[in-house]
């Protein structure tokens, strides 16, 4: 990557080492601490589908069966093994039973315990297994068909019904669109189970289940035949579901998946001892799976000022990847997060993101990033917000982005219509292709606006990890540190879903990823 | 047009009684359109967005610019002479009745006829996690240079943040004995802020507190007209700045307890 | 739909009785809406952009931006749920009939059928510059990759260039004996393409030339129904390539000489 | 003016001593003739107004019967001067005598020549001196209000009817318009007359008369007042009344005036013998004036293609440019024309368009230059449009532009509405601003795209102007070098208004614009 901005390497080597220690302090707290979408997601992982007839998920019912049994802070992994082995059914079939009262959890009995290991072992190994074969499948598309140029063009689709998202998901990847993501409705994080089946009723965006990540992934997997070119599919590892859903997404082939511990504290009030906890699991998911991960930065500019706060959406990213380097990801898998979010008036505002995005570029040089356009002045005038994405467009090719978001034209109004992703999908591929050299071409004048304002967001952002360095983590996020929000480690929702682990803590799931991640996640490339 | 909104300036020629689309002539009608069909393009597609854009009342339609989506949908942008007109002179909008205000105007309003500081409640209610709107009408910081009704002597102010459930809300409220509530509602996909408003007001309603109560609520979707339907005392919409809110509940409260 | 212009895919669910605008849900119906109206912004112009938008058939209308253009204008931008729909089955849509050839075929056909060379003139009529479209067509360089008429051995072609006076192309039609006139006409406003063309073909009957001739007209704003409407034999629109052209006036001049 | 493009100076100026070499046979040429365009704007300049019953211009008529009576040869002039001294009427008084028959044109008898030859001076100085006042009046607006920053946003008006022309540049005003061009009629041009009074019914624009340039002017200078700028007029001393265009231009205070002959020769077919002597005499008129001339080489890329052709772009300015000095024209008054009209899906053609713009820039230093937008390339999609547009904005403003002409997201569709250009100014203001600082502040790689191309298209254009002095300027527009358009000498329109000067020419207008010209122009200046 060739280093346009002269920043100083030795600022950016204390940041990292700041970053570093937050990073370990936060692992080492989620290191001693379980929660229930943990051991539902070691459930997911041994095998368990499927609802009881109210459509809560089986795996809601056994956890909270181990809850009320006081098993939990062990492990979910081996009273449901042993309850697989004494009843010789499978895992659904199994967790069924717990549901409906037949079968009860329990630790096993002494003599029972290895068979009971062994079991919950193989379950581990079948989920294993299956995702090495889910790897295999994303491997041999991308030999196969590749999937086109970065930027990787990213788009959103949010009808609320599933049926529709997938055909506004085709008509996408005819129009150049090579990450596919289904935002989910708004009520879906703060929920403390994964709905089920094939839904059609969301708000702002459609429900994150199993059934519909199987259901787009066919139809992705339909356009990617279509237009010759493998596209991707995304969807978010957040909420309170988090590990959960990291383990749909290893299971169902997403390939992306938004994932980030801060913006669920942030945004959407998530308790953070909760959602910390999730995270490192999660990560661990996402790294054996080789599913690339979003972090959401660029949302703290939706509420603090951009040109202020810049160095803030810095510290985080390097948080962001020293959590995410310690749980086994890979620099190609992460997708950090950051925004052109400036008021598009203010004098000079192109050339501040230019050197803001380029910064981040070059300090991160082998990771993609994810670059969000313009949200925040957006208005209802269509015609200006599509000049700030196009703006944004070429703010990206010129700084060499890895994943470009698209701005929509209509973002002050509506998840996009069918034709608004079509017409910002032509606009950016219009401008990428006109500028396609141009961040080799261009060069900035020593000392000017954008080196200055470059070097001046990585001083703050060194600052500001060494205070959270001494603050700590959760410190810094109840004195308000991040996107002018403050968040109590006691606060928000879901604290009574975290657990110490026990002294008999036992966790399969997590040797089947260490396992995993010692084979080496694949690397995702064409 | 009524008197309070004068136009600085009104174009020559320009019949009020019949207020027609201006492209470059006066009267010429002409309007842009633009949408997708579900149908490929093609001779019978286009003659099915022309027929759309005749029935819409627009005479001479001209279709600019047909693309294929790809997956048997296409996009049109027309251009045509609507044939309709509107008479001015018979509009009468209904309009938030407040006189304008300073900060310190309203803070001596409401020192000399309440006596004591109003009680303001506010939150992002139902699954809206949108709080920039509310944070920029009730922080202390406030929004496009306005102070937040936090920062006025007259308001007490609890801003309950985002994602606050109606039945919280109702009991935050019979807690706090609050002088008004102020709702905001931001995501509109599928009619969810109407039905959410509609809920609040109900429950309201049900628990015998609506008279003792400023019911207010605001969004970029809101308008004041939807507030009334809703059965709302007001509604502010993008662009409202704090001083135009607390202006009205002073004035709106004064008018009833004054 | 008429069978020659398949879909290549249809979207699935579409009631082909009754298509409308889609927006992200089948039948939902959204159309986009943009017009100047000549009176300043405000509550009542609000008004009266949203009755305009209602009597154009737009339920909900939503105005999502209204400016102050200035001078007393004011300028909108709204969506709307349309409330009508179309039935595509019983569009019958006419169309240039002459099949696909290849350059090649088009020279054989002509030189099997008529044995001498088609004398073709063609011209940017009244005052009109735009000679870019007639020359695409006639100019041996031609169009997106298809070779112009002066390419076909079995074409004579005459281009008189930019702002022929009818009177003009008359006597050199005349003169040359073309068998085919091939007029452009590229600015529209006022409809003056329309009053050109159509004073075009006065002439060329009161002339008593009409039944010898292939009469053909193109440009941006023509489409093949507006010059049948005209008196023309065929009409071509933005993007028409060289080769269509060819294969009509071939294929036409066999049905009525072969 | 910072070198960014490493560009040779001795090719630049081996390429200006060509286009010198060009220029000068062109105005040797003008000099030995004159054509009744040129006597029916000393006409104008010396007072004439008006038409006849049949609206016919009062000065058409007066050439008309000098033509009869074998008298223009030797110039107007002299024969009107006698024909007020022997009926004491005024000048239009004396013109409309003469349309009506009642006074004959003639030479004057020797005893009254030198009177004759007095009036004609006093009336020239008359016409001098209305200038100097005009002159004087722009200068006190620009000195009261100033004219905002550079490039000077530029857009079109084009109703047909002055009246609605008038409210859309004052509505343009608002929205930040820095110079209002009233677009002519299509048939105009072609038109060996000026129509006489207010008109309302033009196509594809608004004829310009006389009194349509008043009404205008009277609603800019209300609009400056109320925007707090002056704000420009502009129209076309072009066709076959361009001295008669430019004269009225310099009476009723026009700021900018498109002229350019090669303009006329290539796309109204005007014969070049007509149009390049027309030329010479209204640069003069527009040099003394203080009228900032714009010419039309942008065109030439609507009918050739833009990477092909750019270096006959280079060389017809840098003819145009010398042509222009060698008439009185001060650089800042030479808006050369060039354009952005690449095909937007050719790869890298954003840095070609950038290479070319800043090319010009760097080499004529002085001249403001005027920009064109994309016209060729624009089609019915508006939204496309729009980035097309913005993408040009930011090429101008990262190139250093002295005036750029908005581009109209319905450029393929219509002469504009009144919210496209507000529209237009709108996305253009806020591009300027977020990239104000963006000229300084870039830089191109040494030997990379852009410099290579910049390099090379001068190198052609020397190449071409070497071949054109060969060739000389007719013979080049006969063999087609310019515009892919071919042109003889005999051809087009207006050959039979051309007149070589007899032995007796006398014009005092001529002597009057040598007068003014060498009090010095006005510099234009805030
Ligand atoms: C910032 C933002 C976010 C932030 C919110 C951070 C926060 N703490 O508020 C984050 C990143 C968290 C976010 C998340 C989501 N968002 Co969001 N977001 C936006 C964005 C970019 C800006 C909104 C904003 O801050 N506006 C600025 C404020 C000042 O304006 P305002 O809200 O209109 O408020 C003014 C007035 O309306 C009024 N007002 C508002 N409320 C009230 C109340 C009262 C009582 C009064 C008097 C006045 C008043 O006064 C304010 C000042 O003038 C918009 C797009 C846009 N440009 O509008 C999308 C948008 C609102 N989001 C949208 C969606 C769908 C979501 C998600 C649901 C997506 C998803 N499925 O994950 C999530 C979930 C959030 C949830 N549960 O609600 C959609 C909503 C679509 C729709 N119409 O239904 C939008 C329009 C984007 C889009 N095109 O898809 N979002
Ligand atoms: C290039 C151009 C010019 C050039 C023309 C050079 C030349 N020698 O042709 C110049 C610079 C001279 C010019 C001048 C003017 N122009 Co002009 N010009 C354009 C421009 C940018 C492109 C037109 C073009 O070349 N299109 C490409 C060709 C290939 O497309 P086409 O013409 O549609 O042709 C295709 C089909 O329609 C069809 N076709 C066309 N004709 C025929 C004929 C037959 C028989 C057949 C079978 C097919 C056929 O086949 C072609 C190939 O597919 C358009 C804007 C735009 N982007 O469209 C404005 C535009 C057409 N011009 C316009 C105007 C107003 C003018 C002027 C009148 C302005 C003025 N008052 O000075 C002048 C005067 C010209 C005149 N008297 O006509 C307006 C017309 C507005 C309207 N709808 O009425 C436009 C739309 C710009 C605008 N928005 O204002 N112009
Ligand atoms: C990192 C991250 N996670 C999650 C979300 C979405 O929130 P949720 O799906 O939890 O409602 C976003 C929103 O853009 C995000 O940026
Ligand atoms: C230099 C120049 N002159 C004149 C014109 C307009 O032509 P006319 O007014 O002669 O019709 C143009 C058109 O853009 C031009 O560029």
């Amino acid at each position: 990557m060739e280093r346009k901005l002269d920043l100083d390497p030795g600022a950016i080597a204390r940041s990292r080492d700041a970053a570093g220690n937050i990073a370990e302090e936060v692992l080492r707290f989620a290191a001693d601490r379980t929660t229930v979408s943990i051991e539902r997601a070691v459930l997911r992982w041994m095998g368990v589908e499927g609802g009881d007839a109210d459509c809560i998920p089986l795996v809601n019912r056994v956890v909270d069966a181990a809850v009320a049994a006081g098993l939990l802070e062990d492990g979910i992994a081996l009273p449901f093994a042993e309850a697989v082995r004494s009843s010789g059914l499978d895992p659904s079939g199994a967790a069924r039973a717990i549901s409906e009262g037949r079968l009860a959890l329990a630790r096993p009995a002494p003599g029972h315990e290895e068979a009971a290991r062994a079991i919950a072992r193989d379950l581990a190994e079948t989920g294993s297994e299956r995702i090495r074969r889910t790897n295999r499948t994303r491997q041999a598309f991308l030999d196969r068909l590749g999937e086109g140029p970065r930027p990787l063009l990213y788009v959103i689709v949010a009808s609320g019904n599933i049926h529709e998202d997938t055909v506004q998901a085709q008509v996408c990847a005819k129009a150049g669109a090579q990450v596919i993501a289904v935002i989910r409705s708004t009520a879906q994080s703060l929920l403390d189970y994964i709905p089920e089946g094939a839904t059609t009723e969301g708000y702002g965006g459609t429900y994150a289940t199993q059934a519909n990540f199987r259901i787009m992934r066919a139809a992705l997997d339909e356009a990617s035949e279509d237009v010759g070119r493998y596209v991707r599919q995304c969807n978010y590892a957040s909420g309170l579901c988090m590990p959960e859903m990291a383990t749909l997404g290893a299971l169902e082939r997403l390939d992306v998946m938004l994932n980030d511990a801060l913006y669920g504290i942030l945004f959407r009030d998530i308790n953070m001892q909760r959602t910390l906890t999730d995270q490192a699991f999660s990560r661990r998911v996402s790294a054996a799976a080789g599913i690339l991960i979003n972090t959401g930065e660029d949302n703290y500019l939706t509420t603090a000022d951009a040109f202020e706060s810049a160095h803030t959406v810095l510290a985080s990213e390097l948080i962001n990847e020293q959590i995410a380097l310690r749980c086994g990801l890979k620099p190609w898998q992460l997708g950090l997060g950051h925004a052109m979010q400036m008021n598009p008036f203010r004098e000079d505002m192109f050339l501040y993101e230019v050197a803001q995005a380029r910064m981040v570029r070059e300090i991160f040089p082998e990771c993609p990033l994810k670059y969000m356009p313009p949200t925040k002045y957006m208005t209802g005038d269509i015609f200006r917000g599509h000049v700030q994405d196009a703006l944004f467009s070429l703010a990206s090719v010129m700084t060499g982005q890895g994943i470009h978001l698209l701005g929509m034209m209509t973002e002050a109004m509506h998840t996009p219509h069918i034709h608004d992703r079509t017409l910002a999908l032509e606009a950016t591929r219009m401008i990428v292709t006109a500028a396609r050299h141009l961040e080799d071409e261009v060069q900035f004048k020593p000392g000017g606006i954008v080196q200055t304002r470059a070097r001046e967001v990585l001083g703050r952002a060194q600052g500001l990890l060494e205070q959270v360095r001494d603050e700590g983590l959760f410190g810094a996020l109840a004195n308000g540190r991040f996107a002018d929000i403050r968040r109590t480690p006691e606060g928000g929702r879901g604290l009574d879903g975290v657990l110490a682990k026990g002294p008999r803590y036992w966790n399969p799931v997590e040797d089947a990823l260490d396992a995993l991640l010692a084979e080496g996640a694949p690397e995702v490339t064409e | 047009m009524s008197s309070d909104n004068p136009p600085t300036r009104m174009a020559s020629g320009v019949d009020l009684h019949a207020v027609r689309p201006y492209g470059d002539t006066l009267s010429d009608g002409l309007v842009q359109l633009s949408f997708s069909l579900p149908i490929p393009p093609g001779p019978e597609a286009r003659e099915a967005a022309r027929r759309l854009a005749a029935q819409m009342g627009l005479n001479e339609p001209q279709i600019y610019h047909e693309a294929d989506l790809g997956y048997g949908f296409s996009f049109w942008i027309l251009y045509g002479k609507c044939r309709f007109h509107v008479d001015l002179t018979r509009i009468v909008v209904p309009k938030i009745e407040a006189p304008a205000m300073s900060l310190e105007e309203i803070n001596d309003l409401l020192r000399e006829k309440a006596g004591r500081r109003l009680r303001v409640v506010g939150a992002c209610s139902g699954t809206d996690a949108h709080t920039v709107g509310i944070d920029a009408i009730l922080n202390m910081k406030g929004f496009a240079g306005e102070y937040g009704l936090e920062r006025y002597p007259a308001f007490e102010v609890f801003n309950l943040g985002s994602q606050v459930p109606n039945e919280v809300l109702l009991a935050k409220v019979r807690e706090l004995k609050a002088d008004a509530v102020l709702v905001s509602q931001v995501v509109t996909q599928k009619d969810v802020h109407l039905n959410n408003l509609a809920e609040w007001v109900d429950m309201v309603e049900a628990d015998g507190l609506r008279n003792d109560l400023l019911m207010v609520c605001g969004g970029p979707r809101i308008t004041h007209e939807v507030a009334l339907e809703l059965g709302f005392d007001a509604g502010f919409g993008t662009g409202t700045t704090p001083r135009t809110v607390a202006a009205w509940i002073a004035h709106e409260w004064v008018r009833r307890h004054g």
